[in-house]
């Protein structure tokens, strides 16, 4: 969790190299250099490599925005779908071939604006998808507008006194809608993002994993590397992942605790 | 024309069991070997009370569509009947119950409404049913056999029909229902034996006794389980909701999934899903559900994935008149969503065609990666027709993919430009070609590409495509086609059926009139159609809508302005309508 | 034609200041009384790194596009630079930093490069801009000084511009600023004393120094405050993205209210729930957003409720070319969503149409009460061009609704079928008029009736009301028309200007060909375009499309196949592109 | 809450003589009789008229399926909209025209399905609108297939074997979402819903209310008369509604209490 500005220099320069390019190295990410996608983007990296699953046997599905451009930089089957339909789309390739490992990746506004009507949904299915959520707060690709979890008081060319909305928990959304595996993360701590998504891959349903992450070219208010880190921390030692109620408790008490907050235990 | 021509109607509130009637009446003819169409109306959407109407035209060749005038009109409810009275053809019978219950306002049997001339016949519908059967509810069940002895048709039929519904209600049941008919039957065939005909007497019949009696909705929901579709995703809405209940029964059977989805976004999404994946699927909709999936259908023409929508028109726009049959989302299936994105789409014009056009669309969209629109319409769908079992071969149902070959596997271009267009496409899972498919313009590897040569390239490649598709789709259908015709009839979809009865009738008059029937709505066979309309004196276009969007679509290859008929009203186009309509050019 | 006309390229990787320094050379030339048009393109959307490119072409007539030709090319970055060598003009300038940074490649200078017989101005940008500042940066300024002394055009607009841009960052940085520019000019002006040339000076301009300079987009923003608006709802999405940014200062200084929705969906519903309630509201959006709001637009069609949507075109299908200009949404705005669902559809060719159809669309909106759309198209959006400063009477922007009579109060009949088809349109508040607004079909009070009589007399008095409305619609516009023309140029939207251009051209070169305009796309003026198009032994159809979509739409008013010229490059067409093809088809 | 099948019929009647049909008489309730349905209409013109709002005052925006049908039968201006979009349309009418006091109406189909990606935003941007969910947990208009709030085993046509998906809990996704007032309520008990319309009506941000109702047509499985009136029961005598985490605990233990859950102080 001590990622500093250095050491995320060092893991942009890694997936860089890393073998996972071996294929299609044409499509290196087009990210801005200290974005936070580049966490992520190793995080997921690494779980596929150490649980060995072939690349050609995943698929990843995403939306539009800097976050849906993951699907051209990631070394699997990809689908690069509609602003907001990953979830979905993942249906249908998951039904279609229950053999592939499926990926949804998108971001917040991806997410929880234009899309929020799906997640409900394939949480209620429990359709056995792992969507990872890129939260950054704010729309990237279109150049900085307040995001659904943006918190108030956010100053963009489209708010410029400032937006008004309150913000959305993406974490509390999904424990709502009875996911039954929610896990928080942080794009400075892929190795953190790496071990939650071994675990729910390997979970038999729905997996989501809302990464905390920041936009450095359109955020120097609130998502800023600098507060993120001093914002996030470990679940509390004693946090027991098996209780739903108690799950949802928790995150209406702590917005930054990263880590795996649910799991269903019969499911 | 056809010997036996017998439009038969039963009207009555909902609760009389006029539809149900209706099912055992259609059932029965065809087994008997005659051909049907029958069509029935609800009470739109107030739930609880409304007139339900059944029409079912009833004769020895081909039924091709409704026709305007009733024969018999066979009444469930004396009050509700009465609006009915007007559609009566000359001299026609009218079967009522001439002791209907003691609440039944004055003035409001049936029998004060009719003209002079109607065959009125009373049967005591309820007091034959309590004697039969202890109650009235096999009331409609006496009127058909009241119907049967008066057109002399073999009761074994109707008997047959009775006892596949009710026999698994057991016995008291099916033997009541069975006494209700045998009541009806011997009280006509005493009470009126004067007025017996023998219409629909077996030797009458058309001699194909093993047609099936099928509807729109079934036949596409057969044709997607012998096409080997394994998911459906839909979201209800009327008129395509029977063709998700359909499936949601035979896909399981089938080890198949049907998947309510949140909204038609949600559904095309996975159905695009589905084919990125290699699994056939499907969803079927409406107007304002289509409108939805438009973004996502051009993504499928973008990042060339294939998939397969069906369109169930209805009254439009907006919500519209949901449970009203219409022919106004040509325009939309055509050009519905952003950009450059020509789709394949297709228009089916009976029971029939809703089959294996059904099954095509999954071929034509995995050879030309594209997403597959079907045109069916509320009357289509919820119309029965009898027809010939129609067995599909393996080939027109095999698999149409293009994977790519062990020498792509290395560099795979997954939009690799090609004189047809068409590109290989793997299915995730298969090792070495993993590429993204987007709906961004995207590099022959599939990289985004902006580059004006790529865009340029890219376009081409996508409508040769398209148009290459022309080869494998069904051509227009010629009838009646001479050189020097003095008017050609175009049409699509439902009313085809009503256009070709109309130029049958308008030759035997003697006027030289063609017809073409148009299944490929696009693209569409220029030539073919140029040539017919080439051929023409004058061209008449009839559809179901207001501005007429198969002239809108095909009129410029006229060299003269196409005549149209269009008609909104909601119910089906009757061949008169567009007889008159002939008459009147020709007369011109 | 014109005495200038010289095109004024700037490029160099994103960090260089290249589209900053473009945007004081368009101010500063038009402050010198010049007419201008100048385009941006940036590096898509890849994020950091990427080349920019500025073209500005500076004239003393009205600019009816960009040229293709370069005249003069200002690199700031001669790697990027290099890839635009092959749009010079014959005897070019190219002003180039004739000492780089020290890690340049070697060979990337662009005086490795050019073409013999370019004029090749070498200035050495940074070390003047250190020198005169302290940095670097200022480099792109020195690069207008030198560009400025060699056409020799007064500094003192420069001198202006970017007083007005600094002015509120300090003295310090201002006045490195202006010494960065004095340093370039000077530089120029003795280095290059030879090659001055007058083209720029003050006698040249067109002596309208007061016209602006202004975007597509801000004149669409200006439109809709001058019109009164007071909600914007949107979602954002390139190219409407600016409007919004626009909108979201200017409203609150109006009392007004901007909403930055959870889509596309909920933008165009809260328009309509606006509009209903008695509110001018709009929204803005490009393809696949608008693909989203279609079953709505057709619910405003049913409903008869206003609704103004801007369609700023990119390239398609789907999410596309984000960043590329293109009209291929045409089709998609006249027909996308459910039923025969007719609305208003216009198109703004230049800048100052953005502005004045902006507001014209509410008062079509008002009254006639369905949501109109307005297609522009990312070059339109995103360019430049000077204009006439427009004022706007009362008039044109009077509220157009229709509010009932008081004698109207009692048995309210909100949907009256009338000649015109307008009803008149209470707001929610006025007393006695309470109704419900619904996109089922509905009789005149507006509960839902599905009768056939009922729906075809709505389908025709909605009908009838757009058409109608062609008389409050721009009318085509002529251009060199005669009879017996030997080619009719047609088009729209920001295609228009560079056809325009090259009928000049072609008829200076003695060629019989005219143009017309077309600003109503739907419903469009029939009789008035035939009526061009019978004057005309050809007709050419150019546009940014691959389908030809406004030739889909009017072609068959021509009685023989109209020609079409489909470019999709993502980037504008330039006149010569159409010149060329008009001496096509005049040596045919 | 003692409603028994012969009040509600009392109530039909009830409904159809009051004299706010004075004005548009030709648009009496279409729905089924028993429908409860007819609950909710007197419950929200009881509120209209016993806060005395001029009815040319109030807009009703619905949506699609048997509960958007209301905006016909309600003495207002109505706006019957398109599936799913009552909540956009509704912020339009109110930003419009702040005096007029708006209604959202529409079933649990078109507010948790198609529409429900717009439930979190007008929560979030807090209009001041009053959304009345009809939640019969089925489909009506269409004929009777599960909803999103269904519980698993309903069999119906399109689900001949039993649902399998778990229901939404309209009430916490509201609460989840940052609504500043909710209240859940019985269409049994139309004096229930008059008294909490009246305080959300007041409230001057977003009020959502999740009336329980039943479809006597197509459900004889789950929602029926019998089972709701059994289940429901008013909230703990000691509720605090003013506390956002505590309600949400509250209501992930019990479905079944009717009032006001959760109502923000200071908003
Ligand atoms: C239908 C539609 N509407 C709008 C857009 C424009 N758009 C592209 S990305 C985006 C939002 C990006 O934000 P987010 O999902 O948070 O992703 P990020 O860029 O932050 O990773 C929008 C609005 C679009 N492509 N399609
Ligand atoms: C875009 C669209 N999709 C589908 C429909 C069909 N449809 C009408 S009402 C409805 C659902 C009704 O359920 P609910 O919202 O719960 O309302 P209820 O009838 O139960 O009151 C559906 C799917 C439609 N009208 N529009
Ligand atoms: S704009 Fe923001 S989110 Fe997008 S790549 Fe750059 S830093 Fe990352
Ligand atoms: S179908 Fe159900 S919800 Fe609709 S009116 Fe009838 S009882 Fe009410
Ligand atoms: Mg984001
Ligand atoms: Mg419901």
């Amino acid at each position: 969790m001590k990622t500093s500005g250095k050491v995320l220099a060092a893991q942009v320069a890694k997936i860089k190299d890393s073998d996972v390019f071996s294929i299609r190295s044409e499509n290196l990410p087009t990210w801005c250099p200290g974005c936070g996608y580049f966490g992520i983007h190793q995080g997921i990296n690494n779980a596929i490599q150490r649980m060995n699953i072939p690349h050609h046997k995943v698929v990843t599905v995403s939306g539009i925005g800097c976050a849906g451009r993951y699907s051209f930089f990631a070394n699997t089957y990809g689908l690069h779908t509609v602003h907001g339909r990953t979830l979905p789309v993942s249906t249908g390739v998951k039904l279609a071939n229950p053999e592939l490992t499926v990926f949804a990746v998108g971001g917040d506004g991806d997410g929880l604006a234009i899309g929020g009507a799906h997640l409900p949904h394939i949480a209620r299915r429990d359709i056995n998808v792992n969507y990872i959520l890129f939260d950054n707060s704010i729309y990237g690709l279109t150049k900085g507008q307040p995001s659904p979890s943006s918190p108030p008081g956010f100053t963009t060319k489209v708010s410029p006194a400032g937006s008004t909305e309150q913000p959305l928990n993406a974490t509390l959304l999904a424990l709502s809608y009875g996911a039954t595996f929610v896990a928080r993360l942080f794009a400075g701590d892929p190795e953190g993002i790496t071990a939650a998504l071994i675990e729910g891959i390997k979970h038999p349903g729905f997996a989501f994993f809302h990464v905390y992450t920041s936009c450095v070219t359109f955020d120097k208010q609130f998502k800023t590397w600098d507060h993120l880190k001093k914002w996030v921390h470990p679940l509390p030692e004693n946090y027991d992942s098996s209780n739903h109620a108690q799950s949802i408790a928790h995150v209406l008490e702590d917005d930054y605790s990263m880590g795996i907050l649910y799991r269903k235990q019969d499911s | 024309m056809s010997n036996v021509d017998l439009t038969v109607e039963i009207c009555g509130m909902s609760g009389d069991g006029t539809i149900a009637a209706g099912g055992f009446l259609n059932a029965a003819v065809a087994k008997a070997g005659f051909s049907v169409m029958a069509f029935d109306s609800y009470p739109a959407e107030i739930r609880g009370f409304g007139r339900c109407v059944t029409r079912c035209r009833i004769g020895d060749e081909e039924m091709l569509a409704l026709s305007d005038k009733t024969h018999v009109l066979i009444s469930l409810d004396d009050e509700q009947s009465q609006s009915r009275l007007s559609g009566l053809a000359e001299s026609a019978t009218v079967i009522f119950d001439n002791k209907p219950p003691s609440m039944v306002p004055e003035g409001a049997s049936l029998a004060a409404h009719v003209e002079a001339g109607t065959n009125l016949v009373g049967i005591p519908f309820r007091d034959l049913a309590a004697q039969a059967a202890g109650s009235t509810r096999g009331r409609n069940i006496v009127a058909l056999g009241g119907f049967a002895a008066l057109f002399e048709m073999p009761p074994e039929y109707f008997h047959e029909v009775i006892t596949k519904k009710f026999q698994a209600k057991g016995a008291s049941i099916l033997e009541g229902n069975l006494r209700c008919f045998d009541a009806g039957y011997n009280y006509s065939k005493e009470k009126y034996a004067d007025r017996i005909a023998d219409t629909l007497s077996s030797e009458n019949g058309n001699g194909n006794p093993d047609r099936i009696l099928q509807s729109g909705n079934i036949a596409i929901g057969e044709g997607a389980i012998d096409a080997g579709v394994r998911l459906y995703f839909g979201y209800p809405i009327t008129p395509a909701t029977p063709i998700m209940e359909y499936l949601a029964k035979a896909l399981p059977e089938k080890g198949g999934k049907l998947l309510q989805m949140e909204d038609e976004i949600s559904s095309i999404g996975a159905v695009l899903g589905s084919f990125y994946a290699g699994t056939r699927a499907m969803t079927a909709t409406s107007g304002p559900g289509f409108a939805l999936m438009t973004e996502l259908i051009t993504h499928g023409v973008m990042a060339e994935i294939p998939a397969v929508i069906i369109n169930t028109q209805r009254g439009g726009p907006a919500t519209g008149l949901p449970t009203k049959t219409e022919q106004s989302d040509l325009q939309a299936a055509v050009w519905g969503g952003p950009g450059d994105s020509a789709r394949i789409v297709l228009a089916a014009a009976n029971v029939p065609e809703c089959y294996t056009y059904t099954i095509k669309c999954f071929q034509l969209a995995e050879k030309y990666q594209t997403p597959v629109i079907v045109l069916t319409d509320f009357f289509l769908n919820n119309r029965v027709e009898t027809m010939a079992p129609i067995s599909i071969s393996e080939e027109e149902k095999a698999d149409w993919n293009i994977y790519p070959d062990k020498e792509d596997q290395n560099n795979f271009h997954r939009y690799r430009i090609t004189e047809s267009g068409i590109s290989p496409r793997p299915k995730p899972g298969m090792e070495g070609y993993s590429y993204t498919a987007t709906g961004l313009e995207h590099s022959e590897k599939g990289g985004p590409d902006y580059t004006p040569e790529n865009h340029m390239a890219m376009n081409s490649k996508r409508h040769r495509k398209i148009e290459g598709a022309l080869n494998d789709m069904p051509v227009p259908e010629e009838y009646f086609v001479e050189d020097n015709l003095d008017l050609g009839v175009i049409s699509w979809g439902s009313t085809f059926g009503a256009a070709l009865e109309a130029v049958q009738k308008a030759r035997s008059n003697g006027i030289k009139v063609g017809a073409l029937k148009i299944a490929s709505i696009y693209p569409f066979h220029a030539d073919l159609i140029r040539s017919f309309m080439e051929k023409c004196g004058n061209i008449l276009i009839p559809e179901l809508n207001y501005e007429g969007q198969l002239a809108g679509l095909i009129g410029h290859l006229y060299d003269k302005d196409v005549i149209k008929l269009n008609q909104t009203t909601g119910v089906p186009i009757y061949p008169v309508e567009i007889y008159q309509k002939i008459n009147e050019i020709m007369s011109r």
